[in-house]
């Protein structure tokens, strides 16, 4: 099951990258997050699997296909010089950091002190009951400052986006409350 | 389910993705695209923190997970409205043609 | 183990036939009542009653000659209906229709999936629906098309807010996110309806943004344009879409009946003593009634109310619906902190 | 109400900051009146503290307030701290007194002018810093206080600033008193590291014992107290450095009276007497600063005698008197100094708003040549004057015979020499004083036509002020009446501030003057009649028989174009430094400072623009250029943590 998601994360992420219409890009991606979704549930996170399609997925993408159609546009051709030699640049890049994050990570890993939420615990206790109470109590500052964060968002955005500087009515920009 | 994927399985995957996403960054004008993989990074992130979050036995990594998700929302809110709003000015959004900031 | 996979397979093929059955019947209501509501007859010709429509509607839908338009963009045209049938179809999963069935010596529960978070599972997956639209509006590459799909993502987008934001008063009176615990949690008259009226009337007017319903059909408003995002669709495919709609409000209505309507719970019904088999089947019996009534409403609003504007639709939508659903979580929480429930 | 002494601090700044944020808008008399305000409530607290003080016994009118720790670095600690006892709070008094008298003043005064308000935020200003100045408890205060004041008073000095001969006036002061500032900058540098502390009570109780076990040497001690005095002398404007004084007449004359006659000068003798403790351990100090008191009051009211502006006359005449005030302490007559500054608040004060008085009735005309006659017109003015000379000459029973008599008395138990050129010295202050009289209010009118149509009293914003100021010219002697027992209360009032310096001719001086009564009244009876006897020349010379005075100047020409030129003192700084100054500038200008400095700041100009113009390049304006910076920063951490 691991392996099945695996490569349809590694392979939609190829595309989103690899795909010349923006649009296709966008699928792709909300294919990756899916299989994402499926890697969560693997690893017992069912919240932050469902999280995942409902924010990532669900708004945050349609919020991307929203600008892609809204705009419309297609990759223009460009003086091809350069480009190439910035594409060689990057994909030797993207090897070097992968190469050595792989290395990293690939190696034995030393794993810390583990934690009191064993997979068992967590099933009894329901992994979204647990969230919730950890969100609302030794990380509640934090919250609230992500709450303040999506306002700010949000305001900019509609600053940002509208067209005239007042009393134009423009798309609001929805995804942006959804983590509450 | 019986659990027998290890954990740099795990972190191996999440910096494949988190690579690609690099790439796509490196390698792509289109603003959106260049967002879009901006977010295949944050979820080969996303990817470790699950992880060790279930190996840790920890709730941390996915209340962060929580947190990341939150700002790639605002992110994206801003961000989209920034292009949205370089398009209009310009036709176009691809990044290389918008150096308005040059030194 | 093999029986309790057995058992799921028989539960997941039990209820699919019967929400495919209760879809293509849905058509036929929606015809038969809006001519009922018209004044006027209604299709009547094909079995007794018109009973047989739906099927020859199906085979006509078949046997039409798939036409794509050139100019489509291929894959996601043909990508899109299934999208848009697909969630609807496995938002099913989490609902529970009964109680547990006693049958063969043991406890059938009649749920074909008690996720712990069946709830936003729903909702997950009702985000995912707008993709059906947005991706079939764009794809048609059609003004028409394209605009229809703009408009779908916008109004789910806003009003899925108001969805869930009304729903989280029922949350907070049930303590949880199981669809069985939520309709167990209503039991006697402590429906939700009554409970919270306003949260129900929320969700209700959100329900029908999300299935594009009248008053809320803005993405295929005929006058307007055409056909809206499946204006280049035909044949099988916009059966799909046709199907798809129906199927979503069959969907929309049972959830609105768990939420809100108690779910499978009859009043006072366990008091009467009834055989346990018996008592189940009556209560799955009260389930499907239930949605039947919603349906029935969701049809007669449709032919009662006009269409929104798009500008009346937004501001409806943040400005009134989203601030009274805030509203409404906080009486959630007072209802919760004064023991009432 | 001691507790409150902070307050007197507050007002003032208060009103600064009023008036230069706030009143923006406000009429005239408004900023006048707030400016005023400030400082008559800073005058009521003090007078209130002064009570407080009064009830307490004399050894515990020593109060001091900690407001809070201003610089704490290593074994420094300066608070902000204030003392109040009974010399300060006398300080404190004449301050506020005075200075409340004058910001009245200047609302005549002033009327019209078009920097009003930045003439009232200066003066209140000028409060605050000098009630720092007095109330400090310690030498960093004190001296913060003295930088405060000489900034005010540059300020005002040059508040004329469209006239040349005012800014350069104004820079004149400053420049000079910086000298002064050095030398009491290097005591105070030289005292830390001899005792370790600034505070006054601690260095002061420390210094007797600290001297008499060897620890500090007397020489240190009298070095000190010489650098304290260079600090004094170019506050004060003794010799050499008074220069300055009598150009600061460019400044608006209120100020001239407040700052360059009442307060300001007179910080040099209140530091003196403040620091009497360690003038006191060293005598070698003492006579210095009696020699260069006694050579100032001489030199300065010689000075005075020939000059032609009624502001510079009354200039010289404030060189001489703080002359006498040095004297006083130099002679080791501290109480005396200060009675002395008191009393020459007031009636130099008086004379000073008087000639003001004069100058606003003819219209801006400062020079005696073309006065005369005016007693009849300015009445108001005339009058007080007449009362302020009188208590300047000292003439009994104004407050200037008390205290100059105290002075001239405590000078002869020293020696007879510094008592026979003092005596000489009040001769010359009645005669010069009279002449000014006589030439300003007397004799046929020589005021020009046009200007004789306008003459007019001041307004009564001006007058009264003035009539304040003689009452106290008057009356302010009596607190420190001479011969009758317990009735110098002046003096047994300021004593115990200076018990803790035993002075040994003091203490004598005492004795000596209980002993013999009929020799001190006596030594009054041949002070008076020396004043008595510049009247009468000054009388004799000036109104009768003007031709005299111009006959005496010509036998004497040389003598005269000296005291013209005041010793051509100021032209020989010139020749001496300001010259060679100027030309090691050019030199510096030309060699070190076009070439070094400018090099390193072109040269570092040039390198900056270098830097950044290579390193513009990076500035791209391509967000791939920063993602690519990114990934390597990414990169090099992860290789740090694989490296590691």
């Amino acid at each position: 099951m691991f392996v099945i998601l695996a490569v349809i994360l590694v392979g939609a992420s190829l595309m989103v990258v690899a795909q010349r219409n923006p649009v296709y890009s966008a699928l792709f991606l909300i294919l990756a997050f899916l299989g994402l979704a499926g890697q969560f549930v693997l690893l017992q996170a069912q919240i932050i699997a469902v999280l995942q399609v409902l924010v990532y997925a669900g708004a945050i993408m349609v919020l991307f296909l929203f600008v892609v159609m809204l705009l419309n546009v297609r990759d223009r051709q460009a003086p091809e010089a350069k480009l190439r030699w910035q594409k060689l640049f990057g994909l030797i890049l993207t090897i070097i950091l992968f190469g050595l994050v792989a290395v990293t990570v690939a190696g034995e890993v030393r794993l810390g002190p583990q934690g009191e939420f064993t997979p068992q615990r967590l099933a009894e206790l329901g992994n979204a009951q647990v969230f919730g109470k950890l969100l609302f109590t030794d990380f509640l500052f934090l919250f609230e400052a992500t709450s303040v964060l999506l306002l700010v968002a949000m305001i900019g955005a509609m600053v940002l986006a509208r067209r005239r500087p007042l009393g134009a009515s423009s798309p609001p920009p929805a995804a942006s409350s959804r983590a509450d | 389910m019986s659990f027998t994927v290890p954990l740099s399985w795990y972190l191996v995957l999440s910096a494949i993705v988190f690579s690609i996403g690099v790439a796509g960054v490196l390698l792509r004008r289109n603003a959106l695209v260049i967002f879009m993989c901006i977010e295949i990074m944050l979820s080969g992130v996303n990817l470790s923190f699950i992880a060790f979050s279930r190996f840790l036995h920890s709730m941390s990594g996915q209340i962060f997970f929580f947190f990341v998700m939150t700002v790639a929302a605002a992110e994206v809110a801003v961000g989209l409205a920034i292009i949205l709003t370089i398009f209009r000015s310009r036709e176009s959004v691809d990044v290389d043609e918008v150096n308005l900031l040059r030194g | 183990m093999m029986t309790d996979l057995l058992i799921t397979i028989v539960k997941i093929l039990v209820v699919f036939g019967v929400y495919l059955t209760m879809v293509a019947y849905l058509s036929l209501v929606e015809r038969r009542v809006s001519a009922f509501i018209q004044d006027r007859r209604g299709p009547n010709r094909v079995g007794p009653f018109g009973l047989l429509q739906p099927l020859a509607d199906g085979l006509k839908f078949m046997f039409k000659e798939d036409l794509i338009p050139h100019y489509v963009n291929r894959p996601v045209y043909l990508l899109a209906p299934l999208v848009a049938l697909v969630p609807a179809f496995i938002t099913m999963a989490v609902i529970p229709f009964g109680n547990t069935l006693p049958l063969f010596g043991r406890d059938i529960p009649l749920v074909i999936a008690n996720v712990n978070i069946g709830f936003l599972y729903i909702f997950a997956l009702t985000s995912m629906g707008v993709y059906g639209v947005v991706l079939a509006g764009w794809s048609s590459n059609s003004k028409y098309s394209l605009i229809g799909g703009l408009r779908a993502s916008a109004q789910m987008i806003s009003y899925e807010l108001s969805l869930g934001l009304a729903a989280v008063g029922v949350l907070i009176v049930a303590g949880s996110l199981r669809l069985p615990d939520i309709v167990a949690a209503q039991s006697g008259l402590r429906w939700n309806f009554w409970m919270q009226p306003l949260g129900f009337i929320i969700f209700l007017i959100a329900v029908f943004a999300e299935t594009n319903r009248l008053p809320f059909d803005l993405p295929e408003a005929e006058p307007e344009l055409v056909g809206g995002y499946h204006t280049e669709y035909s044949s099988m495919k916009f059966a799909m879409f046709f199907m798809a709609e129906y199927a979503n409000m069959l969907t929309a209505s049972a959830v609105v009946v768990s939420l809100y309507l108690g779910g499978w719970q009859v009043p006072y019904l366990e008091q009467a003593g009834l055989p346990p088999l018996l008592l189940s089947l009556a209560q799955v019996l009260a389930f499907v009634l239930k949605v039947g009534v919603m349906l029935f409403f969701f049809v007669w609003v449709r032919w009662t109310l006009p269409r929104f504007r798009y500008d009346q639709l937004m501001r409806l939508g943040w400005k009134i619906t989203l601030p009274l659903a805030i509203l409404n979580i906080f009486y959630s929480g007072y209802l919760v902190v004064a023991k009432w429930v | 109400m001691l507790d409150l002494a902070w307050l007197m601090l507050a007002l003032p700044l208060l009103g600064v900051f009023l008036n230069l944020f706030v009143t923006g808008r406000m009429s005239e008399r408004g900023i006048g009146w707030l400016a005023s305000a400030v400082v008559g409530l800073a005058l009521l607290v003090a007078v209130g503290a002064f009570l407080a003080l009064l009830k307490l016994p004399p050894q515990q009118r020593h109060i001091e307030l900690n407001v809070y720790t201003w610089i704490a670095s290593g074994s420094l600690s300066a608070g902000f701290g204030l003392l109040v006892d009974q010399l300060s709070i006398i300080m404190a008094l004449v301050v506020t007194g005075v200075g409340f008298i004058i910001h009245v003043y200047s609302i005549g005064y002033m009327h019209g002018d078009p920097g009003f308000r930045r003439y009232f935020v200066y003066l209140n200003l000028f409060i605050f810093s000098m009630l720092i100045l007095v109330l400090a408890n310690n030498f960093l205060l004190l001296f913060v206080g003295w930088e405060g004041v000489g900034l005010c008073s540059y300020l005002l000095i040059g508040f004329w600033y469209e006239r040349k001969s005012a800014a350069d006036a104004g820079k004149k002061a400053f420049i000079v008193n910086r000298v002064g500032d050095f030398g009491f900058l290097l005591a105070i540098f030289l005292i830390f590291a001899l005792f370790g502390s600034l505070d006054f009570t601690t260095v002061f109780s420390k210094a007797p014992q600290l001297v008499q076990s060897g620890v500090v040497s007397g020489a240190a001690i009298t070095a000190i107290t010489l650098l304290l005095f260079v600090g004094a002398t170019g506050k004060s404007a003794q010799l050499p450095l008074y220069v300055w004084l009598p150009d600061a007449m460019e400044g608006p004359t209120p100020v001239s009276a407040l700052i360059h006659a009442a307060t300001m000068v007179t910080a040099g003798v209140y530091m003196v007497v403040r620091t009497s403790a360690l003038f006191a351990l060293a005598p070698l100090s003492l006579t210095v600063v009696a020699g260069i008191g006694l050579a100032t009051a001489f030199f300065a009211a010689t000075m005075g005698l020939v000059q032609t502006d009624i502001k510079r006359v009354l200039a010289y005449s404030t060189v001489s008197q703080l002359g006498y005030m040095f004297l006083a302490c130099g002679v080791g007559a501290f109480t005396a100094a200060i009675f002395h500054l008191m009393t020459h608040a007031f009636f130099k004060s008086l004379l000073f708003l008087g000639s003001g008085s004069v100058i606003h009735a003819l219209g801006g005309e400062q020079d005696l040549r073309r006065m005369g006659g005016l007693f009849s017109k300015l009445r108001t003015t005339g009058i007080t004057f007449w009362i302020g000379a009188l208590a300047i000459a000292g003439i009994f029973p104004f407050a200037g015979f008390f205290s100059k008599d105290e002075i001239l008395w405590e000078t002869l138990q020293e020696s007879l020499f510094l008592w026979a050129v003092a005596a000489f010295t009040a001769f010359l202050t009645a005669l010069y004083m009279f002449r000014l009289i006589y030439l300003t209010f007397h004799g046929p009118s020589r005021v020009s036509a046009e200007r004789a149509a306008h003459i007019h009293e001041s307004p009564k914003v001006m007058t009264r002020p003035l009539v304040v100021l003689a009452v106290l010219s008057i009356l302010g002697g009596f607190v420190g009446l001479p011969l009758i027992q317990g009735g110098n209360l002046f003096k047994s009032f300021l004593e115990p501030v200076l018990a803790r310096a035993p002075l040994a001719h003091g203490a004598a001086a005492a004795e000596a003057g209980h002993a013999a009564i009929g020799f001190e009244l006596f030594m009054m009876i041949v002070s008076l009649a020396i004043a008595v006897a510049g009247l009468v020349m000054a009388r004799r010379f000036f109104l009768q028989r003007p031709e005299l005075a111009q006959r005496a100047a010509e036998v004497n020409a040389w003598l005269y174009r000296l005291l013209c030129g005041k010793y051509f003192v100021d032209e020989a700084y010139d020749l001496l430094v300001v010259r060679p100054v100027k030309q090691l500038g050019t030199i510096l200008w030309r060699g070190f400072d076009v070439l070094v400095i400018d090099g390193i700041a072109n040269g570092a100009a040039d390198l900056i623009r270098g830097a950044s113009g290579a390193l513009r390049r990076l500035q791209t304006g391509y967000v791939k250029s920063y993602a690519v910076t990114m990934v390597l920063g990414a990169m090099l951490l992860v290789l740090y943590f694989v490296m590691r």
